[in-house]
Order: structure tokens, then C-alpha cells, then sequence
């Protein structure tokens, strides 16, 4: 059963320029949450008639919290940010499908890519996956050192590998010229969450070899549970016949159209 | 089944236990996850997503965009197409709510298809009433050009009348000069009740891209902020039509129903309000009755005959 | 007087030193005190309340209702009459502000009506340009429907062009099912541009009088709400018409401004965002060179020229 | 020089059942507050187009602090009443004319009339009538007993006849009544803040007497500065031919019609 929440805001603190980590605290369907999935976030001002879809970077039953990180795009994501502790917030969720995970204890090696916002759920996921027992390696680009956020929880749960733009930090590059340097056939499977191109790139590269390919997509949504076709996508059984929010965000790397 | 209490309405085909049902488009054919959240049980009707003849892919994405108070969309009437609605739609949402009244939405690029459509559809069983679409402005064949001239309208209305098996509400586009003189056609063409409104034209442009953030470049606007536009409307179309009205354009709460009986409604539907309330209906059904109390209405049937009778002192 | 910079803009009779004025009836003769909180002499134009040949005293109270993100208003072009807005209004105005265009709007009841009030205020040597008001949706005689009928509107344009001694911008009403058909009237009637858009026709009733909440029962309605609607229509008349287009609605940022630039406009007017942000002009004046250093755009004469090419090459 | 200013919320709290006082600290132009004078609030949600008019209770230069008194009437008053302190209202004001408070160190007896949201200005002038000599009756009706507020600022400042509907406290039936039952003719003021009724009743009373006649009107504004001729009344002079929010909101009850 879906339910909407009000959840108070517990911490916010901006982990980069413009990036920021907000925790929620409240009743929640914490059993309902795989990495992946995501809410619908209403801001408290009546002249936004749409709830913001936000993925879950982290979530914990126990403390009755979730934790969303965002970048501040627009006017709701700027006043997101001002929002101070105490503040109720209205949550729809847990919404979408999530990554599939697949077997427990498996030794396999997974490759997760991001870039931007597309880092949060790939937080969760690489937990969990490393939870499982995966070998976990992420790569994640950033323009700059300066904006790099994430690091240490991909360090945690796995290896690490760097892009920036500028070469400040890490590869210097796109996260795409950085894993053009790299053999990715070992990969069982790879996770992707980022801007069309990155996916893009992602299913390019792999689109030849066996790695399972599993990419989570953004699109603008006005309901998010499937009931306005509003976010739909092509996949290669039809024109725009399936809904992101619904039977995605991930979809199946060899079928969807991007 | 009998209806009773005093949100109980009974229009041409609707016998509702109250005057809420979702809009076309907003709650799709009750098969999506807003479902999960309430018993649709408790829905006065539901008012499913558009049906044309053959499935229909809609538009390119960005369909969607955020605007002050309201919501451009720009889906353009994707749907499975009115045989898979009757054979795979309809059947799991009459089981699973087999008292909830049903209005169908149909909308066709020609005369010949809407007719064909209705047919289908009012000869289904399933369906309480037909919501004629002649206002999606959406779509490039067909949709709103059929609701702007009041003789297309007309003569579409009396087309789908001779072939319907079930009352007729034709919903009307608010992108016209004079929304009176197409309510007038259609009331001379045969209709049983009206739907107004469907959405306003409108565009955004996105500063960086310089282009129209939806696909489509324009889409239709709804929400909160049409409601003035919606309260005229009706104001001036049940003053001049004797013709039921299911009103809608930005409704969020009971007050804003009972400003819309007041305006000359006769049932009200909820579209947009859903994406941030998703309980937005039974929120409202259960503050209906406070909020008579309130005001002191002893029943919705009773208001509307205040309204309409206060009305013909009016003119 | 010379103008330069990058908000500089020229369109007929008016050299801007910046594109924003205040929106006719949003800030009187500049004689209030939203005159004290700035100095008008920041302002790019301003465009005055309507005048008529005669004073008007407008209609009765409630005049003012407030909807989500939006405004009624149903003044009902109170005024003075022309003879008094020469003598003591525009004298004052002028000589506080000596290098502040003025834009007069006008209205009439009648053809002659206008014809007499646009002849004195061109004369006057006191205003840049006129701005033909015929779409007022407040008034019974005149006002909007002149502005719904393409012959009744190039005719009026026609006979004030006859005898205005300076540019005249017609105003159009959103009001209408084809507003590109009433633009290419008033085009072919000679406007030298165009000034858009006019308020929506929109309605609030109490819900415990029962009655609307103007007295005048319907008003018009402003503010942030219709923004996307002002966008549409002036993104599709720029395309059919080439006329440069004051545009107006809901514009309170210097986003707002720039979306209005890619819709198509030449310069912005603002009116209901005072209301809340009685800086608004300044404000958005301050900001805009920040948004076009953000945008990489040079100037705002540079982005008229690359919107206007870009729409050739759409067509 | 007429200003907005951000002024934070200092305290709020419910002076009686859906009447709030609500105390309001920073800069704002405290010497052109006169009695009378009101401010325009902005609702800090951006649906809200209009700033609300509300009447200045009491303002005090030194602590840097302006008191606002409302009734909850609509959804901007109920949000208004919902705001904590520390949150910042965009204030714009002082506005109006406010009331003629004629010489100093008279000793004539004055009298004020108000019911329902007609107070708030009230309290502000019987101070200010009260320091500068004059005899001060107010005369202040409300529904019931636990609907009244401000008894202890009128009768801090003079002498305070009270009417309830019910009865249950000081006078039973309205103001109007409770005046009836007076002879009016000493006083050589009367101001009035309330209902059109309460306006219409004090007119009417006091028309055939010498007593110089004040009422404070309200009306829907947009701008509140005479901009828009949103806010016009008539008076003997010519049809709306005075704005409220510039010329008023107060008017000599002899010029204006009710
Ligand atoms: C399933 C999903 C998960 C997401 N997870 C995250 C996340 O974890 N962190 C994060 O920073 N961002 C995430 N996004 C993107 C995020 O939703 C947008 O950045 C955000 O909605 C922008 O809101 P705004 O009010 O600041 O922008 P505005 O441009 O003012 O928003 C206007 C409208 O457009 C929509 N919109 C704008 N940009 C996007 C976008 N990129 N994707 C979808 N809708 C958009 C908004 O939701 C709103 O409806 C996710 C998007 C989706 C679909
Ligand atoms: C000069 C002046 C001084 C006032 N002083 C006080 C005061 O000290 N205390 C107090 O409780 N009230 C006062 N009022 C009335 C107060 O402005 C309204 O009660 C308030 O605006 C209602 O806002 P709302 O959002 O709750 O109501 P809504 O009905 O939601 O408001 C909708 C619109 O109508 C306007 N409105 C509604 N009722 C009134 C009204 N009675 N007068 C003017 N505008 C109205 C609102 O300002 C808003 O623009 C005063 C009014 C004026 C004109
Ligand atoms: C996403 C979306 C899809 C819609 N699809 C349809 C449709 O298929 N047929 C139709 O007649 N109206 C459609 N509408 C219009 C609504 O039914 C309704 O008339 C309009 O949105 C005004 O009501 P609201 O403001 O409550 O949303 C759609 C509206 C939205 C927002
Ligand atoms: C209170 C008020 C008075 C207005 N008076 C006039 C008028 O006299 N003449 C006119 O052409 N438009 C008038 N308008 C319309 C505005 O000039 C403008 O076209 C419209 O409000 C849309 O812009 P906005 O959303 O920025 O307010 C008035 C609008 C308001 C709110
Ligand atoms: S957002 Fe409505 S169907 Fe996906
Ligand atoms: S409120 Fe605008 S003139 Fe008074």
C-alpha cells in the first residue's frame, strides 16, 4: 500500500556548491525501499502544483530516516534548500521499481557509473550490493574537485574511480573517456544513473558484451505512480510504452530506446 | 443501488453517492498506484483517460511542465486504443469496483471515429455516461478544433447522440470567444450534460535550451490557477443552457467544489490536485459534509436548486 | 537623447534605456506612492491608467479579489477624462520625470470615442505612443469587444491611426479562440505594434453571500497564473505577425522578462507583480544584466534579432 | 519615504478563539506611524498576490517592534497564524492617512466605537488620545464573552463600555444599543473602526450633533498606495472619488458614504 507521509526534516547541510543532503525522519514504508526507488517531494508553497521526484540515497528502518540528496536546478530545488530543521515535508513513496540486485552472496563484479545527481541511489546501491558480496567498482564524474560529494561512501562499499573535467581530482575527463582506459568486460553487471549521455555511453560501451545492463532514467513526471503518462519512454517493443515512474526509473539497458 | 445522503447527486446516466470523480487523464484507467492509496469504492464516478479508435502513442516527452499554480501537459491522448480499453481496462476496474460509475472520455481525429468509438464504448455495459472530448488541445488532428466552431460541434454531438446507448456530456474547450454559443450548439445538438472546462493553451520556454519545454511546444494549462476562468465559465453557461454541468479546473478542496455549485455545477472533477494531494478525492468527500454544515446546505441536491432557481430570478 | 547598453531596446516612438515599464491601471499616472520606494527615472517607459474622452467612475466596490497566483481585478477604467490626464496629470509626471517615455493607453465606447481621445493625447507632445486598449473585459460598452471581432478591430485601428500623431500598439485580449487572426487584423490595419496580453476573463464567488465577489460580478484576471498563456500567444502571434510585441502577464522575475524575449517580445510591462513587490521594475531591471551574463547573451537588442531569425528558420 | 522591510516575527499568540496578536521586530519607518495607519503584509507563499491590509495595534520606536491584531477570516490569515517566530514577513507601510488627533493637552471627552477586527487601531489611538489629555470612552462589542479582547489596553487608557450579543459580559446586545442608551452629545469626537453596520450606526447617531465624526474604512486592495483604484468610496464630493488606502482609510463621517 502507497501512502503519503509528513516527514520532518531532521538535517540539511550542503555537501558541495549547490548540492545538498537533506535528512527526513518519520513513519516512512521503510520495508518497501530498494536502491533505486524514489520520492515524490512537496514543497511547502502552494504555488507548486507538482511534487519533485528525489531517489533515496539512503534509508534506515531503525532511525526512521531517509536521506535525499539533490542539486539546486530550479526554483523548488532553491527553496528545498532554504527549508530548516523541524519543517514537515510531504512524502509520496517509496515509488518505482529499483535496481535488481540479484542473487545474494555473489562474488561477482559490478560496475557502477555516475554523474550529477545521478550519484544518490547509486549510494544505496553500492551498499547493498556490496552487502551481497559484489565486488563493487563506481565510477563517478564531477566538473571539478571542488563539486566532487559521495566519495567516501563509494570508497566504503567498494573501489572508487575519479573523473573531473579539469583534472583537479582524479582522471581527467568525462567519466566515459575514463572508462574507455578500462577493460569492462569482467563486469557481470553495470548500474547507471546520470544524464542521458552518460547513459548513453554506458549502453554504447557494454552494448557488445554480456554485462547485464541496468539504467535509471529521469524524466519529467506530474504523478509518478503511473497514472498521467506523463514520463514515458520507447523501449524496443513499442513507442512510448513505459511509464519511468512506474515501470521504471531502471530499465533493462538493451531494451530501452533513449 | 439506491443513493441517498446529502451528497447525492443524480445526473442524465449518473447516480452518484457523491459529486467526486477524477478527471480524464489524471487517474487513468483506476490502474495505477494512486488506487493503492484509498477504496475507489469511495469515488462519486471515475472519468477514464481519452479512448480513440486505434491506439494512439501520444506525443513526444517533455510532456510535462510546471507553471504558478498550474501544469501544462502535452500527453495528446496516448491510449491502447477503445478495443483493448474494453477488453483489458474496463473488465479489471468493474471487478474490482463493480459499483463505481464509469464515464468514458472519447475523442477521435473524424467525425466517423468518435462515432465509432461511442458506439463501442456505450454498447460495453460498462460505462454509465460518455464525455465527448471535442477540447484537447493536445492533438493535432481532430481534439479542440471539433469544440471551437460551434456547427462542428453541433453536428459531432448529434452524430454520437443517434449512435450512444448512454447519456452524453460534451466537455468544452475554454480556448474560445464564446463559450456560450458552443454550449448553446451542443445543447442543440443534442446533449444530455456538459464538462467544463478542459485545459487553456499555454507554453514555458526553458532559458537555457531557448526552447519550449514541452515537446509538443504548447500544452493544456490546469490547476489552480484556471479556476477563476472555470467558475465563469459555468457562471455563464448554466445561465444560459439547461443542461447539467460536471465542473472542473483546479479543484483542491470542498471549498472549491461548493464554489463551483454555486457557479451552476451539478458534479465536480478533480484533476491536477491530485499530483500533490493524491488523496485529493476522498480528502474532499469527507470534508463535504463540514463544510455544508458550515454554510448551512442541507444537501447538494438542494444547492442545486437553489443555484439554478436563484439563477432564473437573476436574469 | 541617446540610449546605449545592453537592456537598451527601440521600437516605434520609443527609445528604452531598458525594456521595463509599469502595466496600464497597475501604477495610476505614477502619482502614488509606489513613486517614493524608486526613482520612475530607472524605468524604461511607463504606461498610464486608460483614458477616456469623458471621466469615468469605474464600477461599484468590491473591484479587487485575489486568486491563486492571480489577481481579478474589475476597475472599470476609472479616470479622469482625457482633458484632466493633459492638464494636471501629465504635466506633473513629465516634469518630475522629463526623460520617462510615456505610453497612453486609451479606450472609447465608441469609434469616435477613441478616434477624439487618441487625437488629444498624440497631440499633447507629452506621450511616446499610444497603446490602444480594446480589451478591457470590464466595461460593457466598447473595451473587449472591439478586441473579438478581426473587422471591428482593424477598423479601429485603422480610423485611431488615421489621425495619432505618434506610434500606436494595440492591445489585444487573450479573450479569444484565434488571437493570431484579431493580430494580423489590427497589422493590416496599421498598428506599429502590439501590446499583449490583456486580462482573461475570470470569476471568484463567496461562499457564504453566495454571490461573485466583484460586484461587477466577472473581472480580469492577472498575475503569474496566466503567464503561460501570455507566453503561448505571443510565441504564436510573433510567428504570423512582424510587429514588435509590449509583452505582458505574470511577468515578475528577470527570468520572466527573458522567457517573454524567447516568446518573441521587444519589451515587457509589468503590472500585478507590483502588488506584492512594489520594486518589482527596479528589481528586474537590477537583475537582468546578472540573467544575461548567466545566459551568454550579449544584449537584449542581440536576443530579439536571434529569436526573430530563429522563428524564420522554424517556419 | 515609503519602504518594505523584512521584519521577523518576535511573538504570536492567541489573544482570543481565531484573533491573533502577532509582534513584528526591525527596521520600518516608526516615525510616520499614526493611529490609524496600517501596513501591507505579504503571505510568505507565493500563490498569495496580494499583501494583506492589517491595522498597526502598537509600535515602539525604542524596542524596534510593530503589533499587528487579526482576525483568522481566510486561508491567508490562517496561514498567517501558523507562522513561529524567526521567520522573516515582508512588511510594506506605515500607509493611510490614519486618524486627526486634533490639539494637545485637550481635556474633552472623546469616544471610540469598535467591534470585531475595528479594534486593533483603536488601542493604538486611545493611547495616543489618552497622552495628550483627552477623555477617553470606548465603547466595544463582541459576541460572546470569551470572543473579547483588549479590555485592559481601553480601560489602561479611559473609561470602556463593553457589549455582548449573549450577554455574557458587561452590556447584552451590540454597541449600537449600548449607545442608544447614552446620551452622546459631550463628546467632542467620535472614532470608529468596524463593520459597515457599525460604521453606518455611529454616521447615523451622530449626524445631527456637533461631535466631529471619524471612521476607518476597509475595502479589497491590490496595491494599497493608490495605484490601482481597486479600494475607491464615494463621499459628498463624487463618486469614488477617494481611495481607501491613500486618502483613507480614514474619512469625516460627514463627507463619506457608507
Ligand atoms: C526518478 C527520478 C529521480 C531523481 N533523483 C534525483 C536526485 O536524487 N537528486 C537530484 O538532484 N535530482 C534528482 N532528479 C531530478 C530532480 O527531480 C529535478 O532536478 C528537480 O525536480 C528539479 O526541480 P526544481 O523545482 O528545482 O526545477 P524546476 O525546473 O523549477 O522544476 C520544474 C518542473 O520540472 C521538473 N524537472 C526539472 N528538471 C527535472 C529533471 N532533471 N528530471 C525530472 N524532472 C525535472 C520538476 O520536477 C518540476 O516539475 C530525479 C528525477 C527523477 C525523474
Ligand atoms: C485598512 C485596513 C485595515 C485592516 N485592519 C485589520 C486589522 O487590524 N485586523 C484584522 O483582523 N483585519 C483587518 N483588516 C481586514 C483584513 O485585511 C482582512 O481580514 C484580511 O485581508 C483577510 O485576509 P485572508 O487572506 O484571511 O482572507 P481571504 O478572504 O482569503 O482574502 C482574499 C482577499 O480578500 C481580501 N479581504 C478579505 N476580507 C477583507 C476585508 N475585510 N477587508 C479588506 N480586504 C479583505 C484579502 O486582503 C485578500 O486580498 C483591515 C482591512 C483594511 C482595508
Ligand atoms: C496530465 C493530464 C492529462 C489529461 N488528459 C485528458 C484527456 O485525456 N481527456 C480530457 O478530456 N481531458 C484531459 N485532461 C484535462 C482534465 O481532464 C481537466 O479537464 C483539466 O485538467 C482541468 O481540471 P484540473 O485543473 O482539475 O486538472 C488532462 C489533464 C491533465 C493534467
Ligand atoms: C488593477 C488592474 C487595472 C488594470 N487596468 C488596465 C487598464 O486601465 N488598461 C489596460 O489596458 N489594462 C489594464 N490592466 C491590465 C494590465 O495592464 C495587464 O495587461 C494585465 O494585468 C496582465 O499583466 P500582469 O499579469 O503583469 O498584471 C489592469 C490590470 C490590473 C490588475
Ligand atoms: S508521472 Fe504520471 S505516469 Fe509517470
Ligand atoms: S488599493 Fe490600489 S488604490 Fe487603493
Amino acid at each position: 500500500m502507497l501512502t503519503k507521509n509528513n516527514l520532518e526534516i531532521a538535517a540539511q547541510e550542503e555537501l558541495a556548491p549547490g548540492i545538498y543532503r537533506i535528512v527526513l525522519h518519520g513513519e516512512f514504508d521503510y520495508a518497501a525501499v530498494r536502491p533505486g526507488c524514489f520520492v515524490m517531494l512537496q514543497l511547502p508553497d502552494e504555488a507548486y502544483q507538482l511534487r519533485r521526484p528525489l531517489a533515496i540515497a539512503a534509508s534506515n528502518e531503525t532511525q526512521k530516516t531517509i536521506a535525499l540528496i539533490y542539486r539546486v536546478v530550479g526554483d523548488g530545488t532553491r527553496l528545498l534548500s532554504k527549508l530548516t530543521p523541524g519543517m514537515l515535508l510531504s512524502i509520496l513513496g517509496p515509488l518505482g521499481n529499483g535496481f535488481s540486485l540479484g542473487a545474494d552472496n555473489s562474488a561477482e563484479e559490478v560496475l557502477l557509473v555516475g554523474g550529477g545527481t545521478g550519484l544518490p541511489p547509486l549510494m544505496m546501491l553500492a551498499q547493498a550490493l556490496n552487502e551481497k558480496g559484489y565486488a563493487v567498482t563506481t565510477a563517478i564524474g564531477f566538473r571539478t574537485a571542488s563539486m566532487a560529494f559521495g566519495e567516501k561512501e563509494f570508497e566504503h562499499n567498494g573501489k572508487l574511480l575519479l573523473a573531473t573535467d579539469d583534472g583537479s581530482k582524479g582522471f581527467k575527463g568525462n567519466v566515459g573517456e575514463l572508462l574507455a582506459k578500462q577493460s569492462v568486460k569482467k563486469y557481470a553487471k553495470v548500474y547507471a544513473c546520470g544524464p542521458a549521455g552518460l547513459l548513453q555511453m554506458v549502453q554504447k560501451r557494454f552494448a557488445e558484451t554480456e554485462t547485464e545492463i541496468y539504467l535509471s532514467l529521469e524524466s519529467r513526471m506530474a504523478c509518478g505512480v503511473g497514472a498521467c503518462e506523463g514520463c514515458v519512454v520507447s523501449t524496443k517493443d513499442g513507442i512510448f510504452n513505459k511509464r519511468v515512474c512506474l515501470e521504471g526509473p531502471v530499465f533493462d539497458g538493451r531494451e530501452v530506446i533513449l | 443501488m439506491t443513493i441517498a445522503g446529502r451528497l447525492a447527486v443524480e445526473l442524465p446516466g449518473l447516480k452518484l453517492k457523491n459529486p467526486v470523480m477524477p478527471a480524464s487523464g489524471c487517474f487513468g484507467f483506476g490502474d495505477n498506484r494512486y488506487a493503492e492509496m484509498f477504496d475507489l469504492n469511495e469515488l462519486g464516478a471515475i472519468i477514464i483517460k481519452a479512448a480513440t479508435l486505434k491506439q494512439r502513442d501520444g506525443n513526444p516527452v517533455p510532456r510535462i511542465a510546471e507553471t504558478k499554480s498550474g501544469v501544462l501537459n502535452a500527453v495528446g491522448l496516448q491510449n491502447p486504443g477503445v478495443d483493448v480499453i474494453l477488453h483489458d481496462k474496463l473488465p479489471v476496474l468493474h471487478k474490482k469496483y463493480p459499483e463505481l460509475p464509469v464515464v468514458a472520455n472519447i475523442a477521435g481525429a473524424t467525425e466517423a471515429e468518435y462515432v465509432k468509438v461511442a458506439q463501442k464504448m456505450s454498447a460495453s455495459g460498462m460505462v454509465s455516461a460518455l464525455e465527448l472530448n471535442i477540447s484537447c488541445p493536445n492533438v493535432h488532428e481532430g481534439g479542440m478544433l471539433f469544440g471551437t466552431d460551434p456547427t462542428t460541434a453541433r453536428r459531432l454531438t448529434e452524430a454520437v447522440k443517434e449512435v450512444s446507448q448512454v447519456p452524453v456530456y460534451v466537455k468544452l474547450s475554454p480556448n474560445v470567444t464564446d463559450i456560450v454559443e458552443i454550449a448553446q450548439a451542443v445543447a442543440a445538438g443534442g446533449a444530455d450534460g456538459l464538462s467544463m472546462i478542459n485545459t487553456l493553451l499555454g507554453m514555458r520556454i526553458d532559458l537555457k535550451t531557448r526552447k519550449p519545454i514541452l515537446a509538443n511546444k504548447t500544452g493544456g494549462l490546469s490547476g489552480p490557477g484556471i479556476k477563476p476562468i472555470a467558475v465563469r465559465m459555468i457562471y455563464q453557461v448554466s445561465r444560459a443552457v439547461d443542461l447539467p454541468i460536471i465542473a472542473m479546473g483546479g479543484i483542491e478542496t470542498a471549498d472549491d467544489v461548493i464554489e463551483m455549485y454555486l457557479a451552476g455545477a451539478s458534479a465536480v472533477a478533480i484533476g491536477t490536485a491530485h499530483f500533490h494531494n493524491p488523496t485529493a478525492c476522498p480528502d474532499i468527500i469527507e470534508a463535504l459534509p463540514r463544510k455544508l454544515d458550515e454554510l448551512g446546505i442541507s444537501s447538494l441536491r438542494d444547492l442545486i436548486t437553489e443555484v439554478r432557481s436563484a439563477q432564473t430570478n437573476d436574469n
